[in-house]
């Protein structure tokens, strides 16, 4: 490799490049097709240069260069450095391997993204082909298609539809949003433990959806006892139940989960660690 | 009650003749894939049996050159579809333009990702595509074209994400065997990877 | 751009061969009847030449004795609809627990409420109910079977609901005409159903 550290200019980069790449591999393989290097024996020196040079290119023109792409130049630095550093005779004591070639991982993830950037192309096909196609009641689900809910299966995206619902429910009456001056905060925490405390009520049963909240309905405590639903939710304290496509969202105690659980069994909710008080408290503030 | 009367009724025999008329109007009824086990057990025939009749509905359809309609096996199961070469037509019938809102790069890269090396976390994803997919996961979550499958027995345990029936019915395939060998595309789309990227640099394709 | 280009474009000639196909296709995929009009404006051909497209599809699936489809005239428009055969296999094959978006029965009950005496408020439906209809009034909004519909002379003025197309569809109804009388019921099932009674009673008020 009799390559100057300062190599050769590297030739004008096109700018319409710059901003079709998904990642630095990406641009790497770019850069090998572009040049017909073989992967499996990249010049290292001169791929790096071309490498840097698109990434200053990028800064001349303010764009931002994402993190990763910085990643990859010291990457690729680093293995320039090993490869220009003398060979120790033998790598001592590491898995009685010979020295190994410092760009082998580079080479296999290069290979490795590869495979799936071909594949791409494949699905893209497939995505095509099958969108010539119709089926019953297609139009009805739109661009979003979903298959059917499985019976007695749970829908994330029927519970923040229910909470659109809410939210317009209050908008439909004049009062909303406005009347909360001089109210006491709802804190999440709060809210969490009173919501706790209704579902445990509720025993095995439970609650609909509906009934979580509070009436009259304020914007800000529909937000917060939301948030302390998905809070109770993503915890597994408790689980949501919808039984029929058209049926109530029923929210209940998660008992199988709540027996897996060790310890804290009961008024969980207005506990809770100094820490997660914290990111409460960042919560809280996102809806000030 | 009366349901469940009617659920210790005697199976009844089908003639294949029936059992194809029947197959042909729960297929139109039913908005998602039909499965053969699942009619198999509300019928209370055995599974090969309406999968047989299926296959002969599908037959009889690819017999109808002139008709609208095809029968596909898709997502595990057989369905319904109108025929490709109707797509503009109906796209307008509906006023649904074919082919909108298609995944992102991004999107696909990762699906890609996910198809092949099923369940993998977050972290698995990124090392391949050596970029964040945060934002991608939680599109192609939304979407419902991947599933949190389970968790890593690694420290912090991270989530494993794997594939679902939309996302077989999404590009049209009949099960994860449907995936081709990586290897294989690597070498067939290399060509075409190469004529892309000189587009690509000229900026004639995005 | 491409899109409004495409609307300029001069209408198609078709066969009749493919016209049948497409509308197979079509009244496949729409769920709503389809009216030879509304097809004829978008495909710019005259209304009769699809109607007639449409009878002779109506005739070909007549010929197919063993299919388990039929082609409906209803509501104004055509439908392809299973034979009323199979009305029992496959309800049998729907109701399975495998699927599907069936009705929950409190929303069965405030629909049925809609359909007698829409226009209707909330308070009117929870006054025959005897309990809160928000949740149920909002999934029927969202599936369509029930619309707003104004507002009631009265101080609040709460919103009026009633039923939609789709409900009539839902219910393979032609017109809202078709409803059983609700006396003749209330009679039929008097002994039955004390919430038909209370139907009734409002009913009769009205």
């Amino acid at each position: 490799m009799p390559v100057a550290p300062t190599a050769a200019p590297v030739a004008a980069i096109p700018p319409l490049t710059l901003t079709a790449f998904e990642g630095p591999l990406d641009l790497l393989l770019h850069l090998i097709r572009e040049h017909k290097i073989d992967i499996a024996d990249i010049p290292i020196l001169q791929v790096t240069e071309h490498y840097l040079a698109h990434l200053r290119a990028m800064e001349a023109m303010n764009l931002t260069v994402a993190g990763e792409f910085l990643v990859m130049a010291a990457t690729l630095l680093e293995i320039k450095s090993r490869l220009l550093l003398p060979k120790p005779p033998k790598e001592v004591g590491e898995d009685g391997e010979e020295g190994e070639d410092p760009r082998e991982e580079l080479v296999q993830r290069l290979l490795d993204y590869q495979r799936y950037k071909a594949f791409v192309a494949t699905l893209a096909t497939w995505e095509g082909d099958r969108r010539q196609v119709f089926f019953r009641g297609q139009a009805a689900y739109g661009d979003l298609y979903e298959l059917p809910v499985p019976y007695g299966e749970f829908s994330s995206a029927s519970l923040v539809k229910a909470l659109m619902r809410l939210l317009t429910e209050m908008g439909s009456d004049g009062t909303a949003g406005t009347a909360h001056v001089g109210r006491a905060k709802v804190t999440l925490r709060l809210a969490m433990a009173t919501l706790w405390r209704k579902i445990q009520r509720a025993g095995s049963e439970g609650i609909i959806f509906d009934e979580c909240f509070e009436r009259p309905l304020v914007r800000f405590d529909v937000i917060m006892t939301f948030l302390a639903l998905l809070e109770l939710l993503r915890q597994a304290r408790i689980s949501a139940i919808q039984e029929e496509m058209l049926g109530e969202i029923r929210l209940a105690v998660d008992v199988q989960k709540a027996e897996d659980e060790t310890g804290e069994e009961d008024s969980a909710g207005t506990d809770g660690d100094a820490e997660s008080a914290e990111s409460e408290e960042e919560a809280l503030e996102e809806f000030e | 009650m009366a349901a469940t009367e009617a659920r210790q009724e005697e199976p009844r025999v089908y003639t294949l003749e029936a059992l194809i008329a029947l197959l042909e109007g729960y297929l139109f009824v039913a908005i998602e894939p039909v499965t053969p086990a699942d009619v198999a057990k509300v019928l209370g025939l055995a599974a090969v049996e309406v999968e047989e009749a299926l296959e002969d509905l599908v037959n009889l359809y690819a017999r109808r050159s002139k008709s609208g309609l095809q029968i596909m096996r898709i997502a595990g199961g057989y369905q319904i579809a109108t025929k490709p070469e109707l797509a503009q037509d109906i796209g307008k019938l509906l006023a649904a333009p074919a082919g909108k809102a298609r995944l992102s790069k991004p999107a696909l890269e990762t699906l890609a990702i996910v198809a092949y090396q099923q369940p993998v976390t977050v972290a698995e994803m990124e090392a391949v595509r050596g970029v964040s997919v945060d934002g991608v996961v939680k599109t192609l979550l939304d979407r419902r074209l991947i599933r949190e499958d389970g968790r890593k027995a690694v420290p912090g345990r991270p989530i494993l994400y794997a594939t679902t029936p939309e996302f077989l019915h999404y590009f049209g395939l009949s099960s994860l065997e449907d995936l081709p060998p990586l290897e294989d595309i690597a070498v067939a789309e290399a060509e075409k990877a190469q004529e892309h990227d000189a587009l690509q640099a000229v900026g004639l394709e995005e």
